[in-house]
């Protein structure tokens, strides 16, 4: 609670910054705000805070707190570049990105439906805002169109679901909903139906096949900043309000909706990762690449007793990150992947944190994303072994895509220029870089 | 839960209807291309969740669905807010409301 | 411990190296990995491994005698190949060197690591450096090429990921004792898929028949270095793992299931592999196709599971090292000199470099296998044993000897005797003789006494026999 | 000094030489190489007499172990016994003289030391083979023999025309003869599998205490084992080699190729005399093909105008014949004559390279004739080799050869009918081979003539050695009707000292018999001594060139052919198999295979992206269809499941 109080208080701030033009001390403030409600969601129970009686009613985890606050102050520094330079929107941005986190925030780990879907909605309504932030780009305005629909069209979905549950039971209280469910009503078409259409728009979120369509068109269409800012921390809170929900009120009606699971990650990881091996353009080459590791994450929901998530979604943040990073320092403006060819040269640092960001991606140990996918598989197997076997078929494909993503940027120039990364991008790359290394003390 | 209040036995026919208006709502979305059609479409649906809601909360005859309701037209009014400023947005680049303009995003 | 975690620390400050002392560097960190493992093996004992615990979950090291055979095969080779290529362009680039010594640890820690998820840790650690070396200092023209070789690597490894958890799961164990201890038999076929994972991991690298066409592509690619590496030491990985691990630990229905159909695998990969060789043009695609046959050859034998054969293999293993060793090194001075390795363009080399001639004729025949080389005792045994399992399985296997005097003495003859078309050839620098030396002395001792190995890696090797 | 000891130096002394000669030889003056070289081979020689002086019994002589498995022990260990020591004997004294021999044949040849460490390196393997106590250590010497022979024939790779046909011939060789390696390989690996063990003598106990052995075991061990044999010793069908081993230096023929190492086949056919006499099918087998290889090689060596080829298919010839005796049982009698072989043959090998040498590299005998008066001491004693070769009484080959015709006699006269065909043949072509080259006048022209010039005394002092003991060889084992006391002499030496062999008792003719037969064979040689000089002598006409000769005249010229169909039949079908396999199967198949799979899934990626249409309202239809998916399976689960 105090962090999401801390979050709104310093988007304010940025916001009024913002309006006198002073995009750095806005970022200072974001960042300060970020750091704070990171350090409070850490030191949480350790000292009275006195909004302590409402931390109950959101119960997010200081961990996935702590990783989302990161997670953003990263994308944020990776992304600032752009609007250092034209401070137009700085204000609005930072402050929209924070305003979006605390509904993520809010929804990541609901205890009530009713908290989880204005959680929801916070999260979704700034990002509708910050993909058509760019007013002179038509392409941009396209995406926050598609993104808009497309997202209150499935919030509409996962709503009606919500009315059918409380039909059902009579409650939004997740604990409520259990024990009654648990009595022998989940067997009633309302919830399980209910059920379906949370899990529709759960897809939604994250993205998975086939209800990842606005994936590609609104990646690409926002700008670098933005697309790292959706790309990890949508899918995250996406990912663990899946999880929880799943894992708290349908745990007794498992069998009718894992093999939906099941369709859902083969389908997610095939189209993603065939679909990603033809992309000309990075952005809908990471989009797919998003999709597919979306269908990774559901492997988190075969086993909901204890589904460990944490691991590999955080490994996948830190991989993704850094890449659309240097596709900012590759070219600002365009997003064509012949911008890559040969950039590992133009700088050390770039081509370490890139050729990490992409082996981890593809989970080749000992690299974090290897440890995600190992964790998510390690809980899977005995539940989905045929599931599982799928993936990896798939993820030889996805290593397929990273590789040539990879051997692009390897590739020696003729003559070699060095390009000088700004002091954001330096920090950005530097933490993911070790951070993906440093997932060795899991061993 | 409590025994049906006071409307019990049409309780099939509400849900109907905002079965019906979801439908609706979703259909037309799917179909119409004039953007200010296809926002009000998604606020029937939202309108037809509305009406289920009230319609269980009166058959619970607990007030847990009608604050909920209360929360769904606000997030209605934000998005439709959000929604229009971006329809207009996007008419500014593109001089055209229909939907299917919308398509140089695509592989 | 800094037995295992040298490398990783070399190959860590290789990238603050100045690049003229680069290969100066890469000589020091190998010999002196070298001379460690050299010296604490004067203290080590067969009967009691070296545990190495680094506090870790899932890794945990245990040296046994085995393990240490294969990590001072490693360190050698190794050390051998920055030796050999003391004179190349290759060495002063310190990505080489670095992701060399990264290549050692990983291959370190595959063959002295006590817990199985540390042996797929490792055994894909390795993957990362090796795909870069290729990538950089490869000549493949399509990526495609390259891509097939990580294609097949990575499918096998990732069966392997899944028969890892799976085993992990069906035993709740994770060190190799508990593993061993485990009774699989009673999974029944599960038991068999889980094997059959680790068995396509294996064939690809060692490489078994339908999976070895990365092999002749990648070889013939790579840089010369690189396909030492690959050929001498990192092939090895699969055999040592088929030795060290699934053929114990998978003893019964799953061994008595795959038995066969790994044997016949390897008879087809020898006379295949063989007849090809015959007829390549280009020296190191020949020599490629001699190691399918070679190898087959070591794998078909593995899978008896006879202690005896085992500890020859272990002497085959060694000897295809040198040999591959050796034969690539040839070759890559031809290509280097030259600049083409086909066999259209060489002839009459003896005439113009003697000392290569000379050297390169040593290790023809070590390869061979005549009497007084490990090659010999190797083959004998193998065959004898692949014999004894079936007569007619002996009788192919044996078809390796007549094949393989065929296309070896042709790869000989035809750069170094036959028509003279090569006027120049700067002959062998010191490092390469040494390089050529080393391995001959270490054939032809293991040749004369391969007991000393044998015994050295018997304990570790005592498995239930059929 | 401890026999042991003394069996070490034997073996040590070769190695010594190699090693020096192998390592300074570059530096060292030529008359030390060679001196070194030969020194060491005679000393050897020499401690081989004081063995064979104090010789009784069987003695092994453990010196290390080579591998020690509870199932199978093997150790590097040697045998002295009458059989190992008497080819010591052969290989030593007839090696050190033809060291002599090469250190005034290769004075000129830049690669001086290198043929000599090479000879050194065959004596120490050639040594190493027959002195092994078990089959192992024999194996070892049966591949270093290979080795060397592919060494030394291919030993002129870098001559200007000759260089690659040079090398191409080693290859031929080393491939044949690993074939038969292959053979004695499986031969050992069954033996291992029916006795535990290679020691000769613990197998041959367990045959005396009549071991059981599975169903036909016998027969395959011997069979392979005899397999083995027809690599080296160039018998049918693996006999092809040996005429193209010529291409090495004529010393090499003369200790390689004609006395020491293709007799190495009959060393063992010997050496495991035991096996061979329960298998009586296989000795058959033996005596069939030898039978059918003397034929055909005498036939073979009828035309053949080069004066090495010529002695090739003689010695192909010969061995055959040994092999015939070892059908039929009577080892020592092969024995012998492969020692009286080894004399006159490396006699005439080493005179035929007094020949080539003083012609200056010129082989062909249609170059040459007359050269009696030019080279007298070659003449002379090369005289003698044909003689004793061709069987004219009291000379060495006339026992041996008798002994055998007197075997096949015994056993089977139409046997003997053949062998006595195949005796004249060689008889008249080694006499025609004699005239040709000695008699008549010089067809070299002048030029060459001036330049003929008798050897120097380093070759000829072995001519002059090898000569005497051709004359007088077949003193050791005289037929039993001369001087009753001595006679036989060699069986009895043989038979006692050995395994198995005292076993076998060699047929013996009665006095008339035996009698009748040396006058006839006596007579054959004669007569054919007699035509030849009447045909190229006196008449003069010499050899026809290749295109004037008749039918069987070419077929002999042309060897029957045998290479080419072997071309036709084995090599050519096996590289186009390689090529298939290779280019089709390999690369078109599987490789290409491959790629098509991954291309084929990538590809689908064209597929893929089609269904990102970039319609909103497409978007939102498929999500509509995929939240009906959900419901529609859904109740169909609930329907199947309740």
């Amino acid at each position: 609670m105090d962090s999401i109080v801390i979050l709104f208080i310093s988007g304010l701030l940025g916001l009024f910054v913002g309006m006198r033009r002073q995009p750095l001390s806005a970022l200072v403030i974001s960042s300060l705000g970020l750091t704070g409600a990171a350090l409070a969601a850490y030191f949480r129970g350790q000292y009275t805070s006195p909004l302590a009686a409402y931390t109950a009613y959101i119960p997010t985890q200081s961990a996935v707190v702590i990783l989302l606050c990161i997670v953003t102050l990263l994308a944020i520094w990776g992304g600032y570049q752009r609007y250092r330079q034209e401070n137009e929107h700085t204000g609005d941005y930072l402050s929209l990105v924070l305003f979006s986190l605390c509904g993520a925030i809010m929804m990541a780990q609901p205890n009530d439906l009713m908290l989880f879907f204005i959680g929801l909605e916070i999260l979704s309504i700034p990002i509708y805002v910050l993909v058509g932030i760019e007013k002179g780009s038509a392409l941009s305005a396209e995406a926050a169109v598609k993104y808009f629909f497309t997202g209150s069209f499935a919030s509409a979905i996962l709503l009606f679901g919500i009315a059918l549950l409380y039909g059902a039971t009579g409650s939004f209280q997740l604990v409520e909903i259990q024990s009654n469910l648990a009595i022998g009503i989940w067997q009633s078409p309302m919830a399980m139906i209910g059920s379906l259409f949370l899990l529709a728009g759960f897809a939604f979120k994250i993205g998975a096949v086939p209800f990842h369509f606005w994936g590609p068109d609104v990646y690409q269409g926002a700008s670098n900043a933005v697309l790292m800012y959706m790309s990890t921390v949508v899918k995250i809170t996406g990912i663990y309000a899946i999880v929880n929900v799943f894992g708290q009120i349908f745990r007794d009606s498992y069998f009718y909706w894992i093999d939906l699971i099941s369709l859902l990650i083969v389908l997610s990881m095939f189209y993603g990762y065939i679909t990603a091996w033809k992309q000309t353009s990075f952005k809908r080459l990471i989009a797919y690449s998003s999709i597919a590791n979306a269908g990774l994450m559901l492997f988190a929901l075969a086993d909901i007793h204890n589904s460990n998530i944490f691991l590999f979604v955080a490994a996948y943040a830190f991989a993704t990150i850094p890449l659309v990073t240097i596709n900012e320092f590759a070219d600002q403006n365009s997003d064509d992947l012949s911008n890559w060819e040969g950039i590992a040269w133009k700088n050390p640092l770039v081509g370490a944190a890139l050729v990490l960001a992409l082996f981890s991606l593809a989970g080749i140990p000992p690299l974090a994303g290897f440890f995600g996918k190992f964790s998510l598989l390690w809980s899977a197997v005995p539940h989905i072994p045929y599931t599982a076997v799928l993936a990896l078929i798939a993820s030889v494909i996805g290593a397929f895509v990273y590789l040539r993503l990879l051997m692009l940027a390897l590739k020696k120039p003729e003559v070699q220029v060095k390009k000088a990364l700004s002091a954001e991008q330096t920090i950005v790359l530097l933490l993911t870089t070790i951070s993906s290394i440093t997932a060795l003390y899991l061993i | 839960m409590q025994a049906a209040s006071s409307i019990g036995t049409s309780l099939d026919f509400y849900l109907f209807v905002s079965f019906a208006l979801f439908t609706i709502g979703a259909i037309g979305a799917m179909t119409r291309k004039n953007m200010i059609v296809l926002l009000m479409c998604i606020e029937l649906m939202l309108n037809a969740v509305n009406l289920m809601l009230v319609t269980f909360s009166t058959y619970y005859g607990n007030g847990d669905a009608q604050i909920f309701v209360f929360f769904t037209m606000v997030v209605a009014a934000a998005e439709a807010t959000v929604g229009l400023s971006i329809i207009i947005m996007a008419y500014r680049n593109l001089k055209s409301i229909d939907i299917d303009m919308y398509n140089q995003l695509k592989n | 411990m800094a037995l295992i975690l040298l490398p990783l620390i070399f190959s860590l400050i290789a990238w603050w190296i100045p690049s003229n002392f680069t290969r100066i560097f890469g000589l020091i960190s190998t010999i002196s990995t070298l001379t460690l493992s050299a010296v604490t093996v004067c203290y080590f004992k067969s009967n009691e491994p070296i545990l190495i615990d680094l506090g870790l979950r899932f890794v945990r090291f245990s040296i046994d005698s085995l393990g240490f055979t294969m990590m001072l095969l490693t360190n050698a080779v190794f050390f051998l190949v920055f030796l050999s290529n003391f004179k190349r362009e290759l060495v002063h680039d310190i990505r080489f060197t670095a992701l060399a010594l990264l290549m050692q640890f990983g291959l370190l820690g595959i063959f002295t690591t006590n817990t199985i998820l540390g042996f797929y840790l490792f055994w894909e650690l390795t993957l990362l450096p090796i795909f870069l070396i290729l990538y950089w200092f490869g000549n493949f023209e399509k990526p495609r090429a390259i891509l097939q070789f990580f294609l097949y690597t990575l499918l096998g490894s990732l069966a392997m990921l899944l028969a890892v958890i799976g085993l992990m799961h069906a035993t709740n164990q994770q060190t190799y004792e508990g593993l061993l201890s485990a009774d699989l038999n009673a999974l029944g076929n599960t038991s068999t898929l889980l094997m059959g994972g680790f068995l396509l991991a294996f064939a690809v690298k060692i490489p078994l028949f339908p999976f070895h066409t990365w092999q002749a592509e990648t070889y013939t690619k790579a840089p010369v270095a690189g396909t030492m590496l690959l050929s001498a030491i990192m092939l090895k990985m699969a055999l040592f793992g088929l030795l060290k691990w699934v053929l114990p630990i998978f003893n019964g229905i799953a061994t008595d299931f795959w038995r066969w159909p790994v044997i016949v695998l390897g008879l087809i990969g020898i006379i295949y592999g063989a007849i090809i060789a015959i007829r390549q043009n280009n020296l190191k695609t020949l020599f490629a196709y001699a190691s399918l046959s070679h190898l087959g050859l070591i794998a078909a034998a593995l899978m008896l599971q006879n202690g005896e054969t085992n500890q020859i293999a272990v002497v085959q293993i060694v000897n295809h090292s040198i040999v591959s060793i050796g034969l690539f090194l040839a070759a890559g001075i031809i290509e280097h000199r030259i600049g083409t390795a086909e066999l259209t363009g060489l002839g009459g080399i003896a005439k113009v470099a003697p000392r290569f001639a000379f050297w390169f004729g040593v290790l023809t025949f070590v390869s061979l296998s005549v009497p007084f080389t490990a090659g010999f005792i190797g083959e004998f045994f193998l065959i004898k044993d692949l014999f004894a399992a079936h007569n007619l399985t002996g009788i192919l296997a044996s078809a390796t000897l007549i094949l393989g005097a065929v296309y070896m003495l042709k790869a000989y003859q035809a750069p170094m005797f036959g028509p003279t078309k090569v006027t120049s050839f700067e002959d062998l620098h010191w490092s390469e003789i040494t390089v050529f030396a080393i391995l001959s002395i270490a054939a032809i001792y293991l040749g004369l006494s391969p007991q000393c190995l044998t015994d050295f890696v018997a304990h570790s090797l005592s498995q239930p026999t059929l | 000094m401890a026999k042991d000891l003394t069996l070490l130096f034997i073996l040590a002394l070769p190695l010594i030489g190699f090693a020096i000669n192998g390592v300074f030889g570059k530096k060292l003056p030529k008359a030390f190489v060679g001196g070194l070289a030969t020194g060491v081979v005679f000393i050897a020689f020499l401690l081989a007499t004081t063995l064979f002086s104090g010789l009784h019994g069987t003695q092994i002589v453990k010196l290390f172990n080579i591998i020690d498995f509870d199932g199978l022990r093997i150790n590097a260990s040697f045998q002295i016994d009458a059989l190992s020591i008497w080819m010591t004997l052969i290989i030593t004294g007839i090696g050190s003289l033809i060291h002599l021999f090469s250190m005034g044949y290769m004075s000129h040849d830049e690669g001086y030391h290198k043929f000599f460490t090479y000879l050194n390196l065959f004596i120490f393997s050639m040594l190493i083979l027959v002195l092994g106590s078990n089959y192992f250590v024999l194996f070892f010497g049966w591949e270093g023999v290979g080795m060397c022979s592919y060494l030394l024939i291919s030993f002129h790779y870098n001559d200007a025309q000759k260089g690659e046909a040079n090398s191409l011939a080693g290859r031929k060789a080393f491939i044949m003869n690993r074939i038969g390696d292959v053979g004695l390989l499986l031969a050992l690996f069954m033996l291992i599998g029916q006795f535990q063990t290679l020691e000769f003598l613990r197998i041959g106990k367990a045959l005396q205490d009549n071991a059981v052995l599975q169903g036909s075991a016998l027969f395959f061990i011997t069979l392979c084992l005899f397999i083995a044999a027809t690599g080296k010793s160039a018998q049918i069908p693996l006999f092809t080699w040996l005429p193209d081993a010529m291409a090495g230096p004529t010393p090499v023929s003369a200790l390689i190729h004609a006395a020491t190492m293709v007799t190495a086949g009959i060393y063992l056919t010997v050496r495991s005399n035991f096996l061979f006499e329960l298998a009586p099918a296989t000795k058959d087998i033996i005596m069939y093909i030898g039978l059918a290889t003397t034929l055909l090689a005498a036939f073979m060596a009828l035309r053949q105008n080069d004066i090495k080829k010529v002695l090739a298919y003689s010695t192909v010839s010969q061995l055959g014949l040994m092999f015939v005796a070892l059908g039929f049982g009577a080892y020592s009698v092969a024995l012998f004559h492969v020692t009286t072989h080894a004399f006159f043959k490396a006699l005439l090998f080493l005179g035929s390279g007094s020949v080539i040498h003083g012609m200056h590299e010129e082989q062909d005998i249609r170059q040459m004739g007359g050269l009696a008066k030019l080279m007298p001491i070659t003449h002379f004693t090369f005289l003698i080799g044909t003689m004793a070769i061709a069987g004219i009484p009291f000379l060495s080959g006339f026992f041996s050869k008798d002994e055998i015709m007197a075997q096949a006699l015994h056993h089977n006269p139409t046997i003997y009918v053949v062998l006595v065909l195949a005796v004249t043949m060689t008889a008249v072509y080694m006499f025609r081979l004699y005239f040709l080259t000695f008699h008549g006048t010089f067809r070299g022209g002048d030029t060459l003539k001036s330049k003929v010039h008798e050897s120097g005394t380093s070759m000829t002092l072995p001519l002059i050695v090898l000569a005497v003991l051709s004359v007088f060889g077949g003193l050791l084992n005289l037929p039993g009707l001369f001087f009753k006391n001595a006679a036989h002499w060699f069986d009895h030496y043989l038979s006692h000292g050995t395994m198995g062999l005292d076993q076998v008792h060699n047929a013996h003719l009665p006095f008339t018999t035996s009698m009748a037969l040396m006058i006839f064979a006596s007579t054959i040689a004669i007569g054919a001594f007699a035509w030849a000089y009447l045909t190229y002598s006196k008449k003069g006409n010499i050899a026809k060139a290749d295109e004037a000769q008749n039918g069987w005249e070419r077929l002999s010229a042309q060897k029957l052919y045998v290479d080419e169909i072997y071309n036709s039949i084995f090599v050519k079908p096996l590289l186009a198999l390689s090529d298939f396999a290779g280019k089709v199967i390999d690369i078109q198949m599987l490789r290409n295979g491959v790629y098509a799979l991954a291309d084929g899934v990538l590809n689908t990626a064209n597929l893929s992206r089609k269904w990102q249409t970039g319609f909103l309202s497409n978007y939102l239809f498929w999500m509509v269809f995929g939240l009906i998916t959900f419901v529609a399976y859904y109740i169909l689960k609930l329907s199947v499941w309740h």
